[in-house]
C-alpha cells in the first residue's frame, strides 16, 4: 500500500501540515490543540512503522527513494563559454529534493517516531501557550525527520537548521529559570556547528559535486549519492590533480579533505556532543522543559551521530581511518569525563546530562572501530540511549511536577509514595547502566566489541565507564526513590494514565531491544556495506 | 570619438522612467506649495506612489524591449546607449532601478499613516523628496560615464541629507543630517579625487575610454592608479558604510525618521553598490592581470573591507540596544555580504556575481523594509526606539510577531528565507573561487548575528512588556509587513524563477562591462 | 541414553520467569496468592531439574545443547543457547532445591510484609536468572544472566528500601560486584577476538584451551583472560579484595541471604571458574593466583568471623571463607573438590541462614550478645542449626567434612603451605561456629525475650536441609569417587589420605572444644584474647579496616577528582566558551567606544582605515 | 609634464589641507568650507589633467563644471542643515554635536 504514496515526504511533512492546522485552531481549546498535535505526531509514527514492516535490508529500502530536482540555480556561463571554444550548454548548481532510507536511518526514524510520540504525550506538563508550543513542536519534528531522510547536502543542512529555531523557542519560552540563556547558548553553539558543516559541505559541492555531462552540461550537484559516486570514481574531476589552476580547481586535495573532515567532526561533534563541546547541552538539559529534553536528548543528539556516520565516515573513509585513534580517545574521554562528573552532581538533570555525554562516548567508540559490529553498535547505542533518556526525562518531568525539585538532596523515598514511577525509573536507570536484558547493554556491548578488535587498551579503559555508570545511576536513583520518605511527599499521587502510557511503552521497548536485538540489527544489515567496501579497497590499494 | 550625441526626442522614451520621476517631483513640490494647509499631506504621499509606479512601469516596458542576446538572429539591441555612451539603458540598470523603485514604493507606502506630524512637520517633503533621491539612484545605476555617475550620486546624497533632517523639531535629526553632510561631503571629495586621477590617467570620463586607456596608464603610472583606486574605495566605503568607515551610519540612522532610515539602508546602499559595480568592473577589473597586481589588490582590498564590515557590523550590533542603531550596524554587516560577490571578482568559474548580488539585495530590501515597518509601528505606539520596545509583542500582536520573526530569521540567514538563499548563493561563490576564508567569515558572523536578531525574538516572545493592549496597526504598514514577509519566504522556497529570469536577461559583456563603448 | 528431559531444560528457568511476569503484572493485589505462585513455579522447576538429573545419573548421558542466533552482524554471529551437562545439572538441582525451600520458608518469614508479592517476584526473577546462568552454553549468555542475578541480588538486598543501610548495602553490592563484572566483560571481549571463529561457547573454549588445543592462543593472553575471568568470580563470590559487599548485603531479608548470598549466586563465581576451567588450567600463573586468593580469603574471612557479633554477618564471613575454600580447590586443580564443597555448602549454609532467620524472626534482633538459651524454646531450629554448624566445622560424618577433606587433600598434593592455611582456617571456622552456636542457643535466656519456635512452613525447610547437610557428603568420599567421576567424566581424582582426614577432623573438634570451653564452660575467659591484644580484636571487629581503606583509597579520591573535574568543566571548558563570548562582546564594546558622537572622529577613523588598507595591501607589493 | 606634476602637487596639498580642516576644526562652518576646499582640489586636478593629461580632452572641463555646481548645492544644503542645528543647539562647535552616540 505504500508503493503509490510519497511515503518519505509524508513522514517528513505531515508534522508541518499539523503545525499549520494547529495554527488555525482557536488557541483557547487546549484539548483540540493537543489532540491535533498527537494525531499529527502519530501519523508519521504509523508511516515509519509501516515502512519498517515492509523494509527489506537486502534492497536497502531503495524502493522508497524520492528523488526530484528541487532547485536548479543557473550560474552565468558566459565567461566559461568564451574560454571553452565548444561552448557550454548549461552551467547549473543543483539542489535535489532527495529523500531515502537505509539501514542507518531506519532505526533512527523509528526512534524519532517513538520518542516524539512519547514526548507529545508528556507535553501535558506544559502549562501555557499551548498553541505556539504545539506549532513549534510539530515544526521541530519536520526538521528531525527531514534530517534523517535527506540525501542532499543542502536539503540536509536546511532541515538541520530548521530544528534549531523551534528548539530555541521551546527552550526559551517553556524552560526553567535560566531558559533564555540556555536557549541563546544552544542557538549560537549549534549555529557554529552548522556553520562548520556548511563550509565542509560547500567544499564538497564545489569539488566532489562537480561533473560535466554529455553535451558539456556543467553541473554542481549537492546530491549525496552523486558525491559518493564521484568519490569512488577515479575519473571524477575531484580525484584528478590538475596542478594549481586557480579557475578549474575541482581537485579535492588531501588538505581540503582533511579540512572538510575536521570541520564535519566539529560540526557533528558539537551536536553529539564530544568533549570539549558539551557545555551547551548541560544547560539545555537542565533548563528545557522535560518533554523537550526528551526530544533533545533522545533524538537531537543522535543527529550528530547520524551526521558523523553519514557524512564524516562515508565521505572521508580514509581520513576517518587514520583518525580512528583520535576518535577513540575522544570517545574514551567522553565516557570517563561524563561518567565521573555525573558521579558528583547534585542535580538529577545534570546527572542525566553528563550521563548522556558518557553514553555518547560509547557511540564514538563504535564509530571509531570501523567494524560493522561497532558501527551497528553505535547506531544501536544511539537508539537505545534515545529511548532511555527519553524515559528518564519523562519521569523527571513527572517528578518535577509533583515535587518542584529535581535536586537529589530534596528528594528521597519516592518508592513509597509513587511506586510505579519509581519502578520505571529504576528500570530506566538499570538500562542506562548497561544491564543485560535491557537495550543499553546491547549497544554498549556491540560498540566495545567492535573497537576491541583494533584498540584493546583504549576499549578496556572505556569499559571502566560502565562501572562509573553503575555508581552515578545508583547514587542518584537510589537517593530519589530509596530511603525514608519526607513528610511533604506523603500525599503524592502516582502516575496518571497519560503519564503511565508513555512510560510503559518506552520501558517495554527498552526491554524488547535488550532481549531481541535482531529487530534492529537485521535492519542495519546492509547499511554499512558501502563504507566498509570503501575501506576495504583503500586498504587493498 | 564620435560627435557629441545630443538628446533627441526619441531618447525621451528611453529616459521615460527618469523623466517621470523628475516630473512628478517638480509637480509635487508645486502642489505642496499650492495646497491649503488643512489638506492632509498624505495626498502627496499617494501621488508619490503613483509616480514611482508609473516610473517602474516604464522600466519594465524598457526591459521587455531589450533583447537578451541569446539568439544571434535577434536584432533587438541588448542595451541602449544614450548621450555618447554616458547613459546606458541595460539590464543591470533596469533590474536595480526596479529594486530601487520597489523599495521606495514600499517605504513610502508603509509610512503613510504612521509618520506623525509632530515628528515630521514637513511630511509632504518626506514623500516627494523620495522621488529625486530615487532618481539619483537610478541615474547612478544607468550611467556609463563618470560625470553622470557623479551627478546621480550627488542628487541622491543631497536629497537624503534633507530627508534625514525632516524631523525638524528633533534635536537629533539635524545633528544626524549635519554628520551625514560632513561624512557624505568628505566621501564625495574622495571619490571625486579618485575619479579625477582615473580621468587624468586615461583621458576620458566615459567608461569605454577609461577601459582603453588603462593599459598604458598601468605601465606608466601604476602607483598613481593604485592611489586612484584606493581613494575611490575609501569614498565608496564611506557611502556603503563598510567598516571602519561605518561609524556615521548608526548616528544618521538613529536621527533620521524611520522611513528615511529604511531608505538609506536599502536604496542609498544599493545605489552605491550600483556605482561600485559600474566603476570597478569597467576599470579595475579591466586592468591587465599579468605584470601588475593592481587588479588583484583592488579586489583583495574589497574582500578585506567586506570581511571587516561583516565582523564589525555583527559584533558592534551585539551590544546595541537602540533598534535603529542596531539595524544600522546590521546594515554594515549586510553591506559586507553584498560586497562579497564583487570582491571575489569575476572569474571563469564565477561569473554569476551579479545574480548573487541582486538576489541578496532584493531579499535584503524586503526583509529590511519589513523590519523597519514593524519598528515604525512600534515607535509610533510607544516612542521607544530601544529593543525593549519589542517586549511582549507576541502578546500584543501575535501575527506581527510571527512576521517579524520570519523577517529576523531572514536577516540572520536562517532557512528557509530569502536571506538564507541569498547568503547561500554568495557563499557558494566564495567557495567556487576557493576564497574559503571569506566564506568562513560570512558564516561565523552569521552565527554571531543570531545573538543579535534573536535578542529581538527573546523580547517579543519571552518577555512581557509594560503594555498589554493590542497594538494599533496601520493598514499600509501591515500590508507592507506581510508583503515583505511573504516575499521573503517565497524567495527562500522558490529562488529559481527569479534567478532564471536574471540569468536569462543578464549578460556580462552587454550589461556589466561597457567594453563596446 | 535419552536426552528427553534435557531438551526441555530451557523450561526450568521459564517457570520462575513466568511467575515473575505474573507477579509483576498483577501488582500488589495478590499478596498471599502471589507467594504461592512463586513457590509453585519454583517447585515445577525443581521437579523438572530432578527429572533431568535422574536421566543423567547413570553417568553416560550425552551433553545436550541447543542454541539460536541472537545477533547476526555481517558474518559475525552471537548465539544464545543452553547446554545440559552433569555440572549444570548439579547446579540446577541445587538452585531449584534451595530455591524451593527458601520460597517455602519465606511464606512464613515474609508473611507480614506488605510487599510480599514484590518479594516473591524478585525471588522468582532471581531463580530464573540463576537457572538460566547455569544452563548457559556460552560466555555471552552467561554474562547476561550473571548481571541479571547481580541486579536481583541488588533489588533484594535493598528490599527494605526505606532503611538507609539497606540502600547503602544494595548500592555497594551492585557496584563492587560490577568491578568484577568489568573483568569478565573484558575477558569476554578478549575471548571473542582471540577465539577461532569468534566462538564463545564453553565447548569450543574447552577444545581450544585443552591441552590438545595446540596453543591457538598465547600463554600471555590466556593468563590475562583467565585472570580477568577470575576477577569476575572474585567480585561475585566475595573473594578478597572484593569481599566487602557480601557482609553488608545481609541487610536484605534473611531468606535472601540464604538463597543468594550463601547457596547460589555467590557460588556462581566458583561455577564460572569451573566452567571455564580449561583456560585456567592452561595458565600456571592464573592457577596460582586463584589458589592464593582462595586460601587467603578463607583464612582472612574466618578471622573476621571470629570477632563479629551480628549473627548474619558471622555467617556471611563464613560464606566468604568457604567460597575461599572452593577457590582454593580450583586453584589446586580440583574441580570436583570445589563443586563438591559448593554442593554441601549450599545445603548447610542455607540451613544456617534459614536457622538464623528463624532466630531473628523470633527474637527480633541480630546481635548474638543479646541472645542466649534459645535452644530450649526453639528445639527444631537449634537442632538443625547445630547440624549445620557441625557440617560447616567439618566434623565427620557431616557433609562439610567430606568436601573440605577433598579440598585439603588436593591442596596438600599441590602445595603444603596452602594446606596449612586451609587447616588453620578450618580451625577458626569451627571456633566461630562454636561461639555462635553456644552464645545463641546455650546459656541463660534473656529476660523479656519471648522466643518461640517458628511455624512449620519455616521449620520444614530447615529439617529437609539438615538431612541434606548430613548426608550429602556421602556422594563423594575418599572411598567412593562417584560424584567426581560423574561430574568431570574423568577418573576419581581424589584418593584417600588418612592424614588429612585426621588432621581436619581434629582441628574441627579442637575448635569446637575451645569454643565450648570459652562460651559454655567458661574455663577460658571470653576476653582472654581481647584483654591481651585489644588491638587485634579491634582490627578484626573493624574487618581489617578494608572498608575504610577503600574509602580513602578510591571513594574519596574519586570524589575529589570529580569535584576538581567539575570545577574544570565550569571554569576551563565552559570558561573558554564564555571567554570567547566575552571577547566578542568586548570587541562590540570597542565599536561602541568608537561611536562617541564626534563626526570628526568618524572621519579620522575612516582616514586611518584607508591608510592601513593601502599600506597593508598595496604597500606589500611595492616593498 | 612638469606643469602637470606641479598642479597635481598643489591639488594634493589643497586636498590635504581640506581634509585636515575637516578633521580638526571646531567651527562647523569651517568644516563645511574645508570640504569645499577638497572639492576644489579635485577641480584643480581635473583642469590640470584636461590640459596636460595623457589624453588632454574637454571632458575635464565639463566635469569640473559639474563639480562646482554640485558642490554649491551641497554647501547650500549643508549650511541649511547647520542653521537648523544652530537653532536648536545655539552653537556651531562640531564637538558639541555629540548627542547621537553609542
Amino acid at each position: 500500500m505504500l508503493d503509490n504514496l510519497p511515503v518519505l515526504s509524508l513522514i517528513a511533512f505531515t508534522p508541518l501540515i499539523g503545525a499549520l492546522i494547529v495554527l488555525l485552531l482557536p488557541g483557547a481549546r487546549s484539548n483540540w490543540l493537543r489532540a491535533t498535535a498527537i494525531i499529527f505526531t502519530l501519523i508519521p509514527l504509523v508511516l515509519v512503522l509501516l515502512l519498517f514492516a515492509v523494509y527489506e535490508p537486502a534492497t536497502g529500502g531503495g524502493v522508497y527513494t524520492e528523488h526530484s530536482t528541487w532547485l536548479t540555480i543557473p550560474l552565468n556561463k558566459e565567461v566559461l563559454d568564451m574560454k571553452l571554444q565548444g561552448g557550454v550548454a548549461s552551467f547549473n548548481l543543483a539542489f535535489d529534493y532527495h529523500l531515502a532510507v537505509d539501514g542507518i536511518s531506519m532505526p533512527l526514524l523509528l526512534l524519532t517516531g517513538i520518542v516524539s510520540t512519547m514526548s507529545v504525550l508528556a507535553s501535558v506538563h506544559i502549562r501555557k501557550r499551548w498553541k505556539t508550543y504545539y506549532v513549534l513542536f510539530l515544526l521541530l519534528l519536520t526538521g528531525i525527520y527531514g534530517v534523517f531522510l535527506a540525501r542532499d547536502l543542502i536539503l540536509f543542512f536546511i532541515f538541520f537548521e530548521v530544528t534549531l529555531i523551534p528548539m530555541f523557542f521551546l527552550i526559551g519560552i517553556w524552560g526553567y529559570y535560566g531558559r533564555e540563556k540556555a536557549a541563546t547558548r544552544f542557538l549560537l553553539y549549534n549555529g557554529l556547528g552548522s556553520a562548520a558543516m556548511l563550509i565542509s559541505f560547500l567544499i564538497l559541492i564545489v569539488t566532489l559535486g562537480f561533473s560535466v555531462s554529455e553535451g558539456s552540461n556543467f553541473l554542481y550537484s549537492a546530491n549525496y549519492d552523486v558525491l559518493l559516486g564521484n568519490l569512488s570514481d577515479p575519473n571524477a574531476l575531484a580525484n584528478i590533480d590538475t596542478g594549481n589552476s586557480r579557475y578549474f580547481g575541482f581537485f579535492l586535495s588531501d588538505n581540503a579533505r582533511w579540512g572538510a573532515f575536521v570541520l564535519l567532526l566539529i560540526a557533528f561533534g558539537i551536536k553529539v556532543p564530544i568533549f570539549p563541546f558539551h557545555t551547551w547541552m548541560l544547560r539545555v538539559h537542565t533548563e528545557a522543559p522535560p518533554a523537550i529534553v526528551m526530544i533533545h536528548s533522545g533524538i537531537l543528539l543522535k543527529m550528530g551521530v547520524y551526521g558523523l556516520i553519514r557524512f564524516a565516515a562515508f565521505l572521508f573513509p580514509e581520513q576517518l581511518q587514520s583518525w580512528t585513534t583520535v576518535l577513540a580517545v575522544l570517545g574514551v574521554i567522553n565516557i570517563l569525563y561524563g561518567a565521573i562528573l555525573a558521579c558528583v552532581q547534585r542535580e538529577f538533570k545534570l546527572v542525566l546530562a553528563y550521563s548522556s555525554i558518557s553514553h555518547m562516548g560509547i557511540v564514538l567508540l563504535g564509530i571509531a572501530s570501523l567494524e560493522e559490529v561497532g558501527l551497528q553498535g553505535a547506531i544501536y547505542q544511539s537508539v537505545s540511549h534515545g529511548l532511555i533518556s527519553a524515559l528518564l526525562f519523562l519521569i523527571v518531568g513527572s517528578i518535577y511536577e509533583r515535587t518542584n525539585s529535581t535536586n537529589l538532596s530534596d528528594l528521597g523515598g519516592l518508592a513509597k509514595a509513587v511506586p510505579f514511577m519509581s519502578g520505571i525509573l529504576l528500570i530506566a536507570g538499570l538500562a542506562s547502566l548497561g544491564l543485560p536484558g535491557l537495550s543499553g547493554f546491547v549497544g554498549e556491548f556491540l560498540s566495545f566489541l567492535g573497537l576491541f578488535g583494533s584498540m584493546k587498551i583504549l576499549t578496556a579503559i572505556g569499559v571502566l565507564g560502565i562501572l562509573f555508570a553503575a555508581v552515578y545511576v545508583l547514587r542518584s536513583i537510589l537517593s530519589i526513590t530509596y530511603g525514608p520518605l519526607p513528610e511533604r511527599f506523603a500525599e503524592m499521587k502516582d502516575a496518571r494514565f497519560i503519564e503511565a502510557l508513555p512510560m510503559i511503552t518506552l520501558a517495554a521497548l527498552i526491554v524488547l531491544l535488550g532481549v531481541y536485538p535482531s529487530i534492529l540489527t537485521d535492519l542495519m544489515q546492509n547499511g554499512f556495506n558501502g563504507l566498509l567496501e570503501q575501506i576495504q579497497t583503500r586498504m587493498g590499494g | 570619438m564620435e560627435a557629441l550625441q545630443t538628446l533627441s526626442w526619441s531618447d525621451t522614451w528611453y529616459l521615460a522612467p527618469e523623466l517621470v520621476l523628475s516630473g512628478f517631483a517638480i509637480l509635487l513640490v508645486i502642489l505642496d506649495l499650492l495646497l491649503p494647509k488643512r489638506i492632509n499631506r498624505n495626498v502627496i504621499g499617494w501621488l508619490t506612489l503613483v509616480g514611482l509606479l508609473v516610473s517602474a512601469t516604464f522600466v519594465v516596458l524598457l526591459m521587455l524591449s531589450l533583447g537578451d542576446g541569446t539568439d544571434p538572429a535577434d536584432s533587438t539591441p541588448e542595451f541602449y546607449s544614450l548621450l555618447g555612451g554616458s547613459y546606458r539603458i541595460d539590464d543591470f540598470g533596469n533590474l536595480l532601478k526596479l529594486v530601487f523603485l520597489g523599495a521606495s514604493f514600499f517605504i513610502v507606502f508603509s509610512s503613510l499613516g504612521t509618520v506623525r506630524d509632530t515628528d515630521v512637520p514637513v511630511k509632504a517633503e518626506l514623500y516627494y523628496l523620495v522621488l529625486p533621491a530615487a532618481l539619483g539612484a537610478m541615474v547612478m545605476s544607468s550611467s556609463g560615464d563618470l560625470i553622470t555617475l557623479f551627478v546621480g550620486l550627488e542628487l541622491l546624497s543631497i536629497t537624503t541629507y534633507i530627508l534625514v533632517a525632516t524631523r525638524k523639531r528633533n534635536r537629533l535629526s539635524s545633528e544626524a543630517a549635519f554628520k551625514y553632510v560632513v561624512m557624505g561631503g568628505v566621501a564625495s571629495a574622495f571619490i571625486l579625487y579618485g575619479m579625477s586621477f582615473l580621468y587624468g590617467l586615461t583621458g576620458g570620463t566615459n567608461f569605454a575610454f577609461i577601459a582603453q586607456g588603462l593599459g598604458s596608464a598601468i605601465e606608466n603610472f601604476e602607483a598613481l592608479l593604485y592611489i586612484c583606486f584606493f581613494l575611490m574605495i575609501a569614498g565608496f566605503a564611506v557611502k556603503l558604510a563598510l567598516a571602519p568607515f561605518h561609524v556615521w551610519a548608526a548616528d544618521v540612522y538613529q536621527g533620521a525618521p524611520t522611513p528615511v532610515t529604511a531608505f538609506l539602508a536599502v536604496v542609498a546602499k544599493g545605489a552605491a553598490f550600483a556605482m561600485l559595480y559600474r566603476i570597478f568592473m569597467n576599470s579595475a577589473f579591466l586592468t591587465p592581470a599579468d605584470g601588475s597586481f593592481l587588479q588583484k589588490d583592488v579586489f583583495i582590498a574589497l574582500s578585506v573591507l567586506a570581511a571587516a564590515a561583516m565582523i564589525v557590523g555583527t559584533v558592534g550590533a551585539l551590544r546595541q540596544k537602540n533598534v535603529k542603531r542596531l539595524l544600522a550596524l546590521s546594515g554594515v554587516a549586510n553591506a559586507g555580504i553584498l560586497l562579497t560577490p564583487l570582491a571575489i571578482n569575476l572569474t571563469e568559474m564565477h561569473a554569476s556575481l551579479f545574480s548573487e548580488f541582486i538576489y541578496f539585495l532584493i531579499a535584503y530590501s524586503f526583509m529590511n523594509i519589513g523590519a523597519f515597518s514593524v519598528l515604525t509601528i512600534l515607535t509610533r505606539d510607544s516612542g521607544n526606539e530601544s529593543i525593549s520596545g519589542f517586549a511582549g509583542l507576541y502578546h500584543r500582536a501575535p501575527w506581527t510577531a510571527v512576521a517579524m520573526t520570519i523577517l529576523l530569521c531572514s536577516l540572520a540567514g536562517l532557512p528557509v528565507t530569502g536571506g538564507f538563499m541569498g547568503k547561500l548563493l554568495i557563499l557558494f561563490g566564495t567557495f567556487q573561487t576557493h576564497t574559503y576564508w571569506l566564506g568562513a567569515v560570512i558564516l561565523v558572523t552569521t552565527v554571531i548575528s543570531y545573538a543579535v536578531y534573536f535578542s529581538f525574538i527573546r523580547q517579543m516572545f519571552m518577555r512581557s512588556g509594560t503594555v498589554d493592549a493590542k497594538l494599533k496597526m496601520s493598514v499600509p504598514a501591515t500590508i507592507t509587513i506581510w508583503v515583505c514577509t511573504i516575499v521573503t519566504l517565497v524567495l527562500g522556497f522558490m529562488p529559481v524563477p527569479l534567478l532564471e529570469g536574471i540569468d536569462h536577461i543578464f549578460s556580462i559583456p552587454a550589461d556589466l562591462l561597457v567594453i563596446q563603448g | 541414553m535419552s536426552t528427553f528431559f534435557a531438551q526441555y531444560a530451557w523450561l526450568v528457568p521459564v517457570f520462575p520467569f513466568a511467575a515473575f511476569a505474573i507477579l509483576t503484572a498483577m501488582g500488589k493485589g495478590m499478596s498471599k496468592t502471589g507467594a504461592w505462585i512463586g513457590t509453585i513455579a519454583t517447585f515445577a522447576s525443581l521437579v523438572l531439574s530432578l527429572c533431568i538429573a535422574t536421566e543423567r545419573l547413570s553417568g553416560n548421558a550425552e551433553d545436550y545443547s541447543n542454541q539460536f542466533t541472537w545477533i547476526e552482524i555481517g558474518n559475525l554471529k552471537l548465539h544464545a543457547g543452553f547446554e545440559v551437562t552433569n555440572l549444570s545439572t548439579m547446579m540446577l538441582v541445587v538452585v531449584t532445591l534451595v530455591g524451593f525451600l527458601v520460597n517455602l520458608y519465606s511464606q512464613g518469614y515474609m508473611k507480614k510484609d506488605e510487599r510480599i508479592s514484590t518479594f516473591f517476584a524478585y525471588v522468582a526473577l532471581f531463580t530464573s536468572s540463576m537457572l538460566a546462568l547455569v544452563l548457559s552454553d556460552n560466555l555471552l549468555t552467561f554474562y547476561i544472566f550473571w548481571e541479571l542475578v547481580g541486579v536481583c541480588s541488588f533489588l533484594l538486598v535493598g528490599f527494605w528500601y526505606q532503611k538507609p543501610e539497606a540502600r547503602a548495602a544494595a548500592k555497594k553490592a551492585f557496584i563492587v560486584t560490577r568491578i568484577g563484572d568489568l573483568g569478565l566483560l573484558i575477558a569476554l571481549l578478549l575471548l571473542f577476538w582471540y577465539m577461532p571463529g569468534h566462538a564463545l561457547d564453553f565447548t569450543t573454549i574447552h577444545n581450544v584451551f585443552d591441552s590438545q588445543g595446540g596453543g591457538a592462543i598465547s600463554t600471555g593472553i590466556t593468563t590475562l583472560i583467565a585472570l580477568l575471568i577470575f576477577l569476575g568470580a572474585v567480585g561475585k563470590s566475595g573473594q578478597f579484595p572484593l569481599h566487602v559487599w557480601l557482609p553488608d548485603a545481609m541487610e536484605g531479608p534473611t531468606p535472601i541471604s540464604a538463597l543468594i548470598h550463601a547457596a547460589t549466586m555467590v557460588a556462581a563465581g566458583v561455577f564460572l571458574v569451573a566452567r571455564t576451567f580449561d583456560i585456567f588450567d592452561a595458565s600456571q600463573v592464573a592457577m596460582t593466583t586463584v589458589a592464593i586468593v582462595g586460601a587467603f580469603t578463607a583464612i582472612f574471612a574466618a578471622t573476621i568471623g571470629l570477632a563479629q557479633n551480628d549473627i548474619k554477618r558471622i555467617l556471611a564471613y563464613s560464606t566468604v571463607s568457604q567460597l575461599g575454600y572452593m577457590m582454593l580447590a580450583l586453584g589446586v586443580g580440583s574441580v570436583t573438590g570445589a563443586m563438591f564443597h559448593l554442593l554441601t555448602h549450599a545445603f548447610f549454609k542455607a540451613l544456617l541462614f534459614l536457622g538464623a532467620g528463624s532466630v531473628i524472626h523470633s527474637v527480633h534482633t541480630q546481635d548474638i550478645r543479646e541472645m542466649g538459651g534459645l535452644g530450649g524454646k526453639m528445639k527444631i531450629t537449634a537442632w538443625t542449626f547445630g547440624i549445620g554448624a557441625l557440617a560447616l566445622s567439618g566434623i565427620p560424618p557431616f557433609s562439610g567434612f567430606w568436601s573440605k577433606d577433598a579440598i585439603l587433600t588436593a591442596a596438600l598434593d599441590k602445595q603444603p603451605i596452602l594446606f596449612v592455611v586451609g587447616i588453620i582456617a578450618a580451625f577458626f571456622t569451627a571456633l566461630y561456629m562454636a561461639r555462635l552456636f553456644f552464645l545463641v542457643f546455650v546459656g541463660k535466656q534473656r529476660e523479656g525475650q519471648h522466643a518461640k519456635e517458628s511455624p512449620s512452613v519455616m521449620t520444614i525447610p530447615l529439617i529437609v536441609l539438615a538431612i541434606l547437610a548430613t548426608v550429602a557428603g556421602f556422594v563423594e568420599t575418599p572411598f567412593n569417587g562417584w560424584f567426581g567421576h560423574w561430574l568431570t567424566g574423568g577418573d576419581a581424582e581424589h584418593h584417600a589420605s588418612g592424614l588429612v582426614m585426621v588432621v581436619s577432623a581434629a582441628v574441627g573438634l579442637l575448635g569446637l572444644y575451645i569454643g565450648w570451653l570459652m562460651y559454655v564452660k567458661g574455663t577460658i575467659r571470653r576476653d582472654a584474647v581481647s584483654s591481651r591484644m585489644p588491638g587485634l580484636v579491634t582490627v578484626l571487629e573493624r574487618k581489617y579496616y578494608i572498608d575504610e581503606l577503600y574509602q580513602w583509597l578510591f571513594v574519596k579520591p574519586l570524589q575529589g577528582f570529580g569535584k576538581a573535574l567539575e570545577l574544570f568543566d565550569e571554569y576551563v571548558v565552559d570558561g573558554i566558551v564564555r571567554l570567547s563570548g566575552y571577547s566578542v562582546s568586548a570587541l562590540g564594546r570597542l565599536n561602541s567606544r568608537l561611536q562617541n558622537g564626534q563626526v570628526q572622529t568618524y572621519a579620522l577613523t575612516a582616514i586611518i582605515g584607508i591608510v592601513i588598507l593601502i599600506v597593508a595591501i598595496a604597500g606589500r607589493r611595492f616593498w | 609634464m612638469s606643469m602637470l606634476s606641479s598642479y597635481l602637487t598643489l591639488a594634493a596639498v589643497l586636498f590635504c589641507i581640506g581634509l585636515f580642516g575637516v578633521l580638526t576644526k571646531r567651527n562647523a562652518i569651517i568644516v563645511l568650507l574645508s570640504i569645499e576646499l577638497m572639492l576644489n582640489a579635485v577641480n584643480l586636478n581635473l583642469i590640470a589633467f584636461s590640459k596636460y593629461g595623457v589624453n588632454p580632452s574637454i571632458a575635464g572641463h565639463i566635469f569640473s563644471l559639474f563639480t562646482i555646481t554640485v558642490a554649491a548645492a551641497e554647501a547650500a544644503v549643508g549650511i541649511a542643515v547647520l542653521i537648523v542645528l544652530y537653532r536648536s543647539r545655539a552653537t556651531v562647535n562640531v564637538d558639541e554635536f555629540d548627542e547621537l552616540r553609542r
